[in-house]
């Protein structure tokens, strides 16, 4: 199993939610997040005082997977938050040990969906 | 001689009788009916004044976190222009010498006439009417429209589109020659405003996500709700000044209570139908159409809270408030993206009350002629239909031709797609209304 | 004749020299006393309008974010039932022509007897009243309480209980009779709102989570400090009219100042004293009992403002600010959870503010009789404690009924615990308060 | 003879003639000036205790989160302290019997002398400005104050510093013996406010990460522009009662209704000015500094706004808005860190506003010496400069003092770092202001 | 050592706090996310509009543990949270390699608690 | 590659990220969070009902570094939050096993500059 972290720009939510959905993932955990990262930020301004703002928001996507799912995952979030605008983001993968369903108790593949 | 004299002797004792000794001094006699008068205008002004306050919470509430600076901007600024543009121009084209469309003296207020209260008295109350009228727009254009473009339309709409109404209606123009009569202002004010919203949501086209590729309506929910609700009801408070000011008289009291009575109810009804009819339709009572619902009442009562008994007040305000909803979701199928409702509210309210005055309204009121219900068959409704009719087609025209000059010479009333993806605040201002919050911005 | 006429003469011409040329036209003769009074009371009835969005203000932030569309849209419906129930029926039971228990006539405003003002002028300042009295149970029950029976509960108690309340105190009614005095509705619209309130929450228990499994209390903090301390303000500014209009005239002004001089006094003398006293007593000093102790201020305050002297005020509204704290560490004591204080604050202070009438009054002041520290014994004291009791058994007894007859009717006046959690505004209204924010629910 | 009497019957008849039927009733005579005078100051005090809401919002609006509950405390308890203070000592400093300097009697209101309006209207309306004076300092001391120094600061202030420039200007003193004029308080109120503020922030000194290590400043935007934008409107509200109540009487309603529209157009003209002025030099419009405009017109206009022309007003008003914005540059400059702007706002425009009185100013508007444009030559504004500075450097010294005594009584006027990085709110009150909504708190 | 990422209700969090400090587990690092899971959404109703959310409220535990505390930390989560009711929740178990305490540099086991 | 993950006092992001540019590392993902931890909470008082709160407001950064990142990364996080006052917090270090530039479509170490 692997757990999949995305960090994608906002408005690209709505896309990358749709593309996971068209390839049978529907379980996610989402959070908001600010980025700092190859995108420049922007100025601000505020009373006379002009600052430069460089962490921006952005959507962190948490989703663990079986590994037949890896791909698929990826593939539906590049296409969903890929528009070749720098500020894009970032999939990082990591090795899940366990995972477990609350509910019922049920642990590893099973429990992921 | 001595019945004259015990005649005046009866007189004066019986009034120092009855009146506590704190009156019996003779400063009584140094009021002026004048120095009343103004005092209630000046009182009403104020109060119109604070919609300013109203339509800023409640216009700010209804859109999202990232425009909001935005439109407190446009909100602040709007007022700015049409107290300035209503001072140079606006004042002498509304009620300066001239003809029965519009007056050529007094810019600047030299010179310019009075009625019976001090000019700086009449220049305040109408002057805070037209940053009524220009501000309706700001809620119908949120989200996209360009700063600059929000500064040019505003300085022309209360200097040179807004004064020409007021002119005709109320400042001795042709459509008060012929018998139209709007007492505070729904179409003068409101459905002026809504209309000239209803063009700016038009040719600026809907908000990004607004609507599906199908066409299907999607929400997006104002961000605050309390300063909607606190809008609401400052709105509400303001309307006493609005309508029980027209009055222009403190007289009796008898008709400043009327005024005041039939507008709490019109409110109070719109709100209750407007409640009850969104829940039927959409199967929850829905709070942001019940406070339109409260706005719906208010616009529909205000061309006829001086000629109407308050059970037509109650019936006058539901309809307005039924009305607006079916107006809010008429807009949504033509996919006219209206994010507060300017138009259902001002310009669909405003229409029909100043309608509803030939209808309801009664001569015993002072009304020139009664309405339909009260035997006066259809003139005075037909002059009412004609008075509105002329107004806002005249409004619509001008607004057009407005909005594409405005365009023509900025390149676009709109702001880019990113810029408008990003949020108006950032873009225009580099200013975010919610420093410090975590706020999502998916949207 | 010579001698009239020399008076004649001597009068006008005297009068002619001391007036200011600008009053010198005639036009102050046109004044009517009845005109300036009504004037002054719509202009009351106008700031008791907007004590609807202090309540809102300060009700919703008091409440968490989940909770708060919902409390919003009840104090707007609250408001929309009062002014019908007043209209249909509440000024008819209370001022129309009957006995000394209720009214029989005037339904619907028609032939009902107005006072010296205007019949609307009269109606709007006693109908804005009925608002206060209904929307203070709104706080009480926040959280927890279904929306219909909170329409079912406001429609009651506007057209039914609180007429009544009205009736006795100020309409002619048996209260009245025996000397009772509540000068603009310590008992009559606080503590009958107030003890309505602390039956609601009785009937309903405490939210869940409120108490522990040991009865220890738990903090449930409000989502708005700046939303509670504005609508505290606005209170405050509005009890400006409540107290000062309530004279129902301007007189030669010194008892529309005087009263306006108490009212502040005991405003600020009870938020400085519940101030130090919770500091005292929790070690902190605390805002939302600090807003609290403004409002208990102005409760006490409200029976008595025109018959105390200002010091007085200052220890009336001090003791009130104590009393309020006590009240709401007793009810949690009690484990009755009412998260607004509106029983502390309305129940408890308006009948000390009642009785205190009976301890500082004066009959120099206009009070019927001395009360106890000016040598009027006990017989006020009495009289205030009958009025004030009478008229809380009655609402208490009746407010069990309306409640019990809700709940029958809806099978249950609270939401199920799944709601609860959840909170009533995605629950009943499924519209969020804060789009775009991000919050947190883990409470 | 005959003459005389056919004379008298004739102005009689005509008077009943043309008098609406309505008002024919003698009621008309007994109406009295006093009370009239005194509804409508009261209603200007309602208006100007409604600032406490305004610079509530304005100033929490422009704070950070983690201080918003400390700001809140700090404006309700100087209203209080104000109220206080000015009732035991101030009053009587003020307008009791006494000399030039100061008064001697009337401590508690007790046989203090009156104007020509009751007494307690006179005391209300002069306790709300004083507490508008005490609350500007609120803003400038922002997020480093500790709330017992605050407390200390603001009993001091109205009770003992603001009544002396209350004495000097409008309680018979020497300012106004020497033909001083300050209409309705730019100076008296404002720079007095604004002085002290500035006072206030250097002994503080800045906030912490307010200017970086070599001296640059950094922002440290406000929590919420709608509050903020509230506030300003509201202010702006409340400025109508602040300047058109300092008339004390109603007239004929000319000068009242001149106040009013100088004031509106000043405001205007301050919040166009600024908004351009800080675009062009920073770059964009700034939300912000628009509302402070709207402030610096007000209280630029504040002093002259009876004696000068509507246009005098615009160019005052505007001139005010540049002034101001510079100020917030050059108090970065000076490493003083003023949060809101409270000097800039209050302290220079209220400066310019007292001298353009001797520039602008009219001897035929009531004015003593025709000002500077007018004819008048330097006398004017040489005595409005001398009152300014005299009142500005007893201020300045007296401030120094009362806070090096505060902050030797509590070892120090300013929190601890830690208690400051934590935010005042957990700190000092236990309490955050937005309880469930998640604050980043990196600054 | 382990990290241990759970996403529970956001009202089950007090219950899941007393379990783990039941267990003598006392830190721990919470956010507020969004999850979109088994559990169906609900509507919300806007202006007339009505709308499907479902990205429902969730809170993310993270607790970093050494070996022998991840049954009671994993047995406590689930003792706190589990309602039986669809949208309990998952608990995610990753390999963590190291663990630095900031304040005294100290790493790994030690640093953990 | 490595995922690393801190725990900070929010106070000490300014001179975290600061820290972390001087170090050659401009890239990272923001989040805030509460965190329960050694130190000891604060109580807050409201209504006269006084309340431990013992979630304090933190920041947590995640900053995915090639091996040879590793170190500079973790001593500029310890020389930016380290004040040797308790609550200055954690740093975790996971196994990061893939990183993808969404633009780019990149993988591995070159994607995660
Ligand atoms: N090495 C990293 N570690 C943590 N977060 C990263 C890293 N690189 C990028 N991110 C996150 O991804 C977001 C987008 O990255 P950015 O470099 O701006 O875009 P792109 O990958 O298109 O060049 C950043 O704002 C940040 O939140
Ligand atoms: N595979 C997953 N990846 C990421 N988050 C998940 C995953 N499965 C569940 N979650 C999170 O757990 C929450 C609860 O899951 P849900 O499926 O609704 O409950 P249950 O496990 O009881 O069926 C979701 O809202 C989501 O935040
Ligand atoms: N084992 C852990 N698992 C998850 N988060 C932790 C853990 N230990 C510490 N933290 C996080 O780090 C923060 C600081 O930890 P704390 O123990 O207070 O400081 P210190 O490490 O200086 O003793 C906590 O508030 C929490 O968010």
């Amino acid at each position: 199993m692997k757990l999949i972290t995305a960090i994608i720009q906002p408005h690209s939510l709505p896309d990358v939610k749709q593309a996971l959905f068209d390839a049978n993932v529907y379980k996610m955990t989402v959070t908001n997040v600010l980025g700092c990262g190859q995108q420049k930020g922007y100025t601000e301004e505020y009373r006379g005082v002009v600052y430069e703002v460089n962490l921006l928001k952005k959507v962190r996507l948490e989703i663990a997977v079986n590994e037949n799912f890896v791909k698929p995952t990826i593939d539906a979030i590049i296409k969903g938050a890929s528009s070749g605008k720098i500020g894009d983001g970032k999939i990082l993968v990591t090795d899940l040990q366990e995972c477990i369903r609350i509910r019922t108790g049920e642990r590893g593949e099973k429990a992921i969906g | 001689m001595k019945i004259l004299v015990s005649i005046a002797s009866l007189f004066l004792s019986g009034m120092l009788f009855t009146v506590p000794s704190a009156f019996a001094d003779s400063s009584a006699l140094y009021v002026s009916k004048t120095g009343i008068d103004t005092m209630w205008v000046l009182t009403a002004a104020f109060l119109v004044f604070i919609m300013q306050a109203g339509f800023g919470m409640l216009e700010s509430g209804l859109v999202r976190t990232k425009n909001t600076t935005d439109i407190l901007m446009k909100n602040f600024l709007d007022f700015c222009m049409a107290s300035m543009g209503f001072f140079i121009v606006g004042y002498a084209i509304a009620f300066g010498a001239g003809n029965s469309i519009m007056g050529f003296s007094g810019w600047f207020l030299f010179n310019a006439p009075a009625g019976d209260l001090p000019i700086h008295a009449e220049w305040l109350f109408h002057a805070v009417f037209a940053g009524v009228a220009a501000t309706i727009v700001a809620g119908g254009v949120a989200g996209r429209m360009k700063f600059k473009a929000y500064l040019m339309y505003s300085l022309l709409m209360s200097a040179l589109v807004y004064p020409f109404a007021v002119r005709w209606v109320w400042g001795g123009g042709w459509l008060e020659g012929v018998g139209f009569t709007d007492f505070a202002g729904s179409t003068v004010v409101h459905a002026v405003g809504g209309v000239a919203a209803l063009v700016g949501t038009i040719v600026l086209g809907p908000r990004i996500g607004k609507y599906g590729k199908d066409g299907t309506p999607n929400a997006i929910p104002g961000h605050s709700m309390t300063l909607a609700a606190l809008g609401t009801l400052i709105l509400w408070f303001a309307w006493f000044g609005f309508n029980a000011g027209s009055t222009l008289e403190v007289g009796d009291g008898s008709l400043i209570a009327h005024v005041a009575a039939t507008t709490n109810l019109a409110a109070v009804s719109g709100a209750i139908a407007a409640m009850f009819f969104a829940w039927r339709k959409f199967g929850k009572p829905d709070l942001s159409l019940t406070m339109n619902g409260v706005l719906a009442g208010l616009v529909s009562i205000t061309a006829g809270c001086a000629f109407v008994s308050p059970l037509e007040a109650i019936v006058i305000g539901g309809a307005g408030g039924v009305l607006m909803i079916l107006g809010v979701s008429f807009l949504d199928r033509l996919r006219i993206d209206d994010p507060v409702g300017a138009f259902p509210v001002h310009g669909l309210c405003g229409i029909w009350g100043t309608l509803a005055l030939g209808i309801f309204g009664r001569s015993s009121m002072g009304l020139a002629r009664d309405g339909l219900l009260h035997g006066g068959g259809l003139s005075q409704l037909g002059i009412q239909a004609l008075g509105t009719f002329s107004i806002l087609a005249f409004v619509a025209v001008v607004m057009v031709l407005v909005f594409k000059m405005i365009g023509a010479s900025l390149s676009g009333m709109r702001v880019s797609r990113e810029e408008e993806l990003k949020g108006l605040d950032i873009s225009i201002y580099g200013q975010e209304a919610y420093s410090g919050f975590q706020i999502f911005t998916n949207q």
